[in-house]
C-alpha cells in the first residue's frame, strides 16, 4: 500500500534530457521505478538511455505509454507550462521538483488547478516514495528508505531525508514518504497528505515536519485535533534561524505570530502530536511512540 | 530584491500614481539646489534598503539652501542604523529631496502575496505614518485586507470597501480606488513580493498621494524583468550576502564562528537549531540550493572561508539532486582557492556518499566525518 | 415546490434606486416577493419606497437581512462586480438581468463562479419566477402566469412570456419558470435547470424554447435521452432569420452545423422531445402532451 | 464592430506583429505614387467590411506605376459585391497598397469567444489563404483549436503544439508561438470578438507576417475603448442598419414589406418565424431592446418607417423591462413625426398593456389590435 503510488505507477519524466532530470530518471529506474517515457519538446523520437521513448509533448506520451504520474524537472520559467501540459493531459498525479518558480506563475496555476482533477506534489521538492513498492519518484537517495508503517510528511527536502535516516538507522521502515515543498505556493498541503494518511491501511504513525513561515503547520493541528487518528510525531525547525530576512512587513502582518516556531509547536502539541524535541531527535521520538514508551 | 525609494516612486509614477516632486542627489551641493528648485525648503530623505529610517535620523526636514547642504553633508556617507539595518548600519550614498507635502491625513497601503489564500492580497489602514508592526500590535482590527482572484483582478466592490474601511469620504473613493487598482498592476506586471506605500497621504487639496514607497521584486522572477535588474544596488547588502546573492545560494550572515555549509533550507535550519543546542554559534545560514554544481558548492565555501570570523566549517549534506560527490569536489576546490587550513566537519548522506567522503578523505584536508546530526555538532563544537 | 425560489425567498435588489431597478423592485413586491433589501453604493441608509432598507454593499444587506437571492439590474460596465459581490456575500442564488454586459468580463466571472457554490440565472435574462409561491424575481409581467405543473426554461425573455401566455390561455399552470438568458456566455445552462426540473416532484411537464446559436441545446438534448425521465416540448425559434450577420467566420466554424435551426429540432427529436411546430403552438402543443393526445 | 484591414494592421503592427508594408489611399494617383514608392509593384486592396473580397475581384496586383492608376481608378467609387456583402455591396472608398509578398506558405490563425468552452480559443490550419468556411467543410481535421483559460492565458505548450499542427519546422515555431502570444493580447486588450489572420504566411526568407487581418471588437465593451471607437466606418455600413446601431437596436434588413417591431431577440425571431408560415415577408429583424425608453422605440419605428419598401408594420411587444405603455408612446411619436400612414397591426402583453393599447387606440392611428401571434399574423397578411 502506502500513498499516492505503488508498484503499478506508470511515470514519464518532463525534462528527461536535462543534466538534473536524467540523472534522476535513472536513479528513479535503478530504484525500481517503472519510467515509461520522457518528454522534452524538440526531442521526441529519442529513446532514453536505450529504452525509455522520449516524447514532444506530455499528451503524446499519455497515448502512448499510459503514464499517470508525471515527475517534472523543467528550469523555473518553463514550468508552470508544464505544470499545465500535464493537467491538460490528465495526468493524475504530478510532482514538481522544480526550484525557483515565480510565485506569481504558482497562483495561476494554483488556481487552475483548483477545477482540475490532478493532484500536484510541490514545486520545490523532493518528491516522494513508496519504498514498500520499490517506487520512487522524485529526487531523495532511494537506498536510506526501509519498507515499513511510519508515513513521513515535511517541507522540506534534505531534512526529510535526514528523517528517514534516522528511522532506517533504528530499523523503522517507511509506507511513503511525501516531500511537499517549500515554496509560497505548493499544489498540496499537509492536510492534503494527512489525509492520505488517515486512510492508508499500513501506515500507523505518521513523522511530520514543519518549518517556521505560513500557517499551514497550524491549519494541520486544527485537522490533527479533529480528524486524525494515529499517533503523529512533529519536529519544527527554525526556532534559531534568523528573522527571516525575506519576509517583508506586510507578509509578517499577514501571519503575525503564527509564523514562529513556537506557536506551531504548541498547536501541534495542544492537537496531541508528540513533539520532537531537536532535529537530532526524530528516530528515537518515533520509536518511543511505537513501543508505547 | 529590494528597490529604493525613488526607484519605487518612479515606477508609480509611471503608472500615474501621483508622487511628491522630487530631486534625486548624492553631494551636498546638488541637495541645496535641489532645495532650492523646490521652493527654499524640503524633505531630505536618505535612500536606503531599511526600514524605520525616520527613527534612526534618516529623514530631515530643511528650510534653506544652507540648512539642506548642511543635512546633506552629515547624512551622506554615514552609515545609517535602524531597527532593521542591522548593528553595521547601510551607507548613506543618495538623498531623495522632495517637495514638503501638506499632509491632511496619512493612510496605509500594501500588496503581498499571503500563502493561506494562494494569491495576492491588498492590505489597508487608516493608521499611516507608523510602522504597520505597531499598528498590528496594538489596533489589528484597524488592518483590512482584500485578497485579490488572480483571474478577476481586483473588483470595484473590493476597492469601494477598503476605501470606506479607510475612512474615505465618497469624493476620495474613486481617486484611491484608481490607486489600488494601479498598485495591482504595478504588483503583477513586475513580480513584486511587496509594495508599501506608506503614508498613503491627503492633500489639504484633496489629492491621494504616495509619500512614501517601498517596493521588493520577487528573485526569482527577476529573469524576466531586465530593466529591474538594473536597479539592484549592491552597496545596500552585505557584502558576503550579495556574494552569495549572485551565485544564487541562499546566505544570512550570523553572530557566531562556526561557518555552515548545508544543501536544502530545511535542514539548514535544522543544523542551526542542533549546532546551537550544542553549544556551538553558527556564523553563517546558508543552504547552496538542489541544483548546485561543484563549482557554486566551491563558491559558496570561498564565501563561508572569506568571513573573519570562521575558525571551523560544518558541512550537512544530504544528497538528492545536490550529490555528494559534487558537494565533495566543491569544497575541496574552495580550499586548495582560498589556501584555508580552517578544520572542517563532514556529514554526508545519500547520493554517492561514498564518492563523495573519498574525495575529502584524499584532499589533504584536516576533515572529521561525522555520522549523525548529534555526532556532527559535537564535533565541530570540539574542533577548533 | 416549484425550483430555485419559494415563499421564503428574501429577495435583495442590486441597483434598487434606479430606474429600472425600483420599476421592477416595485413590480416584484407588488406580486408577493418579499423584497428585503436593497444595495447602491453610496446610497446606503436610506428606505425604498419607505420600507426596505437600502445598503452601501451585499455584504451589510446580506447580514442585516438574511437576503438570500440577488436581482441584480446594475448597468453593464459595473454588473460583473455585481455579481462578484454577491457571490462573495456567499448569496446562493443570482438572477442578473442587464443586458449588454462585455463578453470578456462574463468569461472570467463564468470561470470565478465555477469554484463557488452560488448558482448564477443570466445575464441579459427575464429571471425566475413561482407562480404558486407567488415569487418573482425578475421582470417578467407577473400577472400572465397562473400556478400550476408546468416548468418552462428558455433562452429568450419576451418569448418565455408568450410562452407562458399561450399555457395560461389554456388554463395551463405552471410550476416555475425561467430564462436562462440570450448572451454568449450564462451562468446556468439548459441542463442546469431542466436537472432541477428533472428533481421536482411539482413538475409534470417542461416547456423548453431554445434558438439558432451555439450548441447549448445539442447539450440539453443529450441529457434529456441520458437523464431527464419527464414529458418535453421543446421549441426551437430562428429557422427563418437572417444568417447571424454579427456571427464572424471563426466563430461559426466552432459551431459549424450545429447553429442551425434544423439541428436542434433533430438533436432534441431523437433525444424525445416532442417538437412545437411554430411559435403560435407553444400552449397548444403542451396541451396535447398533457392530456395524451 | 468591423475594423477595416488597414486599421487592424495597424493594431497588430504596434503590438509587434510584423505586417508588409503599405500604404493607405483615396485617389488613382495616390494607389500610383504609393506603387511607386513600393518598388514599382504592388497589390491594391480595396478596403471594404465584407469578406470574399478576392473573389469578387477587390484585390488587384499591379505591375507598374500606370497599371496602379487605372485599377485604383476601377475600384475606387464602385460598389463592391461579394457573398458576405448582400445584393448592393460595399463602397470602396480606399485602397490599401501593399508591397508584393514572397509567400512560401499560407497558414490560417483566428481568435474568437467559444461558447461551449466559455472563453477565447484560438483556431489554426495550415490550409490558409481560402475561405476557413471551405476548409470546415472539405477538411475539417485540419482546424485545431486552443481553448485558453483565462487565468493562465495562452501557455507555452498550447502554442508549440499549434505550431507543430500548422506545420511548423522548430525554428518558425518561436517566431509563430510570438504572433499567436500578441494576438491573444490583442484580443483580450481590445475586447475582441475575432481576429482573424487569413493568411499568415510564411516568406521566403523565413519571416511570419500577417499578409491579411480582420477584426471585430465586440459592440457592448466599445464603451471602454474610445480609441477604437473612431475607428468606425459608417460608409461600409446598411444605411439603416447603421441608424440602428447608434441608437443600440438590433436590426436586419431584410426583402419583404412588412416592418417588425419587437423586444426580445427570441420573440422577434418568433415573429418572423410566424409571419413568414403565413405567407408574409418581413421587411426587417428588429429588437428594440429591453432597456427601450420611448424615444428609443420611437428611433426604432422611425427606422421602420423610413425604410421605402415596408408598406404595413407589425408591432409585437411583451412588457418587461420595456413596458407596453412606454412603447405605445414611442410608435405614436415616430408616426407623428414622419407623418407615415401605413396600417398598424399591434399585438400586446404584458406590463402595463392597458395603458398602452389605450395610448394607441387614442392616438388615431389605423390600428389592429391582435391577441395571440396567430391573430398577428393573419392581421398582418390581411393589412394592405
Amino acid at each position: 500500500m502506502g500513498i499516492l503510488v505503488d508498484e503499478h505507477s506508470r511515470i514519464l519524466v518532463q525534462g528527461i534530457t536535462g543534466q538534473e532530470g536524467s540523472f534522476h530518471a535513472r536513479a528513479c529506474r535503478a530504484y525500481g521505478t517503472q519510467v515509461v517515457a520522457g518528454v522534452t519538446p524538440g526531442k521526441g523520437g529519442q529513446l532514453f538511455d536505450e529504452e525509455v521513448p522520449v516524447f514532444d509533448s506530455v499528451a503524446e506520451a499519455v497515448k502512448e505509454t499510459g503514464a499517470d504520474v508525471s515527475l517534472i524537472f523543467v528550469p523555473p520559467p518553463f514550468a508552470a507550462d508544464a505544470i499545465v501540459e500535464s493537467a491538460d493531459a490528465g495526468v493524475p498525479l504530478i510532482a514538481c521538483i522544480t526550484e525557483g518558480i515565480p510565485v506569481q506563475d504558482m497562483v495561476k496555476v494554483g488556481r487552475y488547478l483548483q477545477d482540475m482533477p490532478t493532484r500536484l506534489i510541490g514545486p520545490n521538492c523532493p518528491g516522494l516514495i513508496n519504498p514498500g513498492a520499490r517506487c520512487k519518484i522524485g529526487i531523495m537517495p532511494g537506498d536510506i528508505h526501509l519498507p515499513g508503517r511510519v508515513g513521513v510528511v515535511s517541507r522540506s527536502g534534505t531534512l526529510t531525508y535526514e528523517a528517514v535516516g534516522q528511522l532506517t538507522d533504528l530499523d523503522i521502515g517507511q509506507s511513503s514518504c511525501v516531500g511537499i515543498g517549500g515554496d509560497p505556493i505548493i499544489g498540496s498541503s499537509f492536510v492534503d497528505v494527512l489525509r492520505l494518511f488517515q486512510e492508508d491501511p499500513e501506515t500507523d504513525l505518521v513523522v511530520f515536519i514543519g518549518e517556521i513561515g505560513g500557517t499551514m503547520e497550524q491549519e494541520a493541528a486544527a485537522y490533527i485535533e479533529e480528524e486524525f487518528t494515529k499517533p503523529l510525531c512533529a519536529l519544527i525547525v527554525g526556532a534559531t534561524a534568523p528573522p527571516g530576512k525575506r519576509m517583508g512587513h506586510a507578509g509578517a502582518i499577514i501571519t503575525g505570530e503564527s509564523a514562529r516556531a513556537e506557536s506551531k509547536i504548541q498547536a501541534l502539541r495542544e492537537a496531541g502530536a508528540t513533539i520532537i524535541p531537536t532535529p537530532a531527535d526524530i528516530g528515537s521520538t518515533a520509536q518511543k511512540v511505537l513501543t508505547g514508551g | 530584491m529590494k528597490l529604493h525609494e525613488y526607484q519605487a516612486k518612479e515606477i508609480l509614477s509611471r503608472y500615474g500614481i501621483v508622487i511628491p516632486r522630487g530631486i534625486l542627489v548624492s553631494t551636498p551641493q546638488e541637495a541645496g539646489k535641489a532645495t532650492e528648485e523646490l521652493g527654499g525648503a524640503a524633505v531630505l530623505k536618505a535612500q536606503v534598503h531599511a526600514g524605520g529610517r525616520g527613527k534612526a535620523g534618516g529623514i530631515k526636514l530643511v528650510r534653506s539652501v544652507a540648512e539642506a547642504e548642511r543635512e546633506a553633508q552629515t547624512l551622506l556617507g554615514q552609515n545609517l542604523v535602524t531597527h532593521q539595518s542591522g548593528p553595521q548600519g547601510v551607507p548613506v550614498n543618495s538623498l531623495l529631496v522632495e517637495e514638503l507635502a501638506d499632509i491632511q491625513r496619512e493612510l496605509y497601503l500594501a500588496l503581498t502575496i499571503d500563502r493561506g489564500f494562494g494569491g495576492p492580497v491588498l492590505i489597508g489602514s487608516p493608521s499611516g505614518g507608523i510602522a504597520i508592526e505597531e499598528v498590528a500590535a496594538s489596533n489589528p482590527e484597524s488592518i483590512h485586507t482584500e485578497p485579490i482572484e488572480p483571474v478577476l483582478g481586483l473588483m470595484p466592490y473590493q476597492t469601494r470597501r477598503l476605501a470606506a474601511r479607510l475612512g474615505l469620504e465618497p469624493e476620495l473613493s474613486r481617486p484611491a480606488a484608481q490607486v489600488m487598482n494601479l498598485l495591482y498592476r504595478i504588483f503583477t506586471d513586475n513580480d513584486c513580493s511587496l509594495i508599501e506605500i506608506n503614508p498613503l497621504i491627503i492633500t489639504g487639496d484633496r489629492r491621494v498621494v504616495a509619500l512614501d514607497a517601498k517596493m521588493e521584486v520577487e528573485d526569482e522572477s527577476l529573469f524576466r524583468h531586465a530593466d529591474l535588474q538594473q536597479l539592484r544596488d549592491r552597496a545596500q547588502e552585505d557584502e558576503l550576502e550579495a556574494e552569495a546573492a549572485d551565485q544564487d545560494i541562499a546566505y544570512v550572515n550570523l553572530e557566531g564562528n562556526v561557518g555552515c555549509l548545508v544543501n536544502g533550507a530545511g535542514l539548514a535550519m535544522a543544523t542551526l537549531d542542533v549546532a546551537s543546542a550544542a553549544g556551538a554559534a553558527p556564523a553563517n545560514f546558508l543552504d547552496v540550493g538542489g541544483g548546485a554544481d561543484a563549482e557554486k558548492v566551491a563558491k559558496a565555501v570561498g564565501i563561508i572561508l572569506s568571513d573573519p570570523k570562521v575558525t571551523r566549517v560544518l558541512v550537512n549534506v544530504f544528497g538528492g539532486i545536490l550529490r555528494c560527490d559534487v558537494a565533495a569536489r566543491g569544497i575541496v576546490l574552495a580550499y586548495q582557492r582560498s589556501g584555508a587550513r580552517l578544520p572542517l566537519v563532514v556529514r554526508m548522506l545519500g547520493t554517492n556518499v561514498e564518492e563523495g567522503k573519498e574525495i575529502l578523505a584524499d584532499s589533504g584536508l584536516a576533515v572529521t566525518f561525522a555520522s549523525t546530526l548529534t555526532d556532527a555538532a559535537q564535533a565541530i563544537q570540539q574542533a577548533n
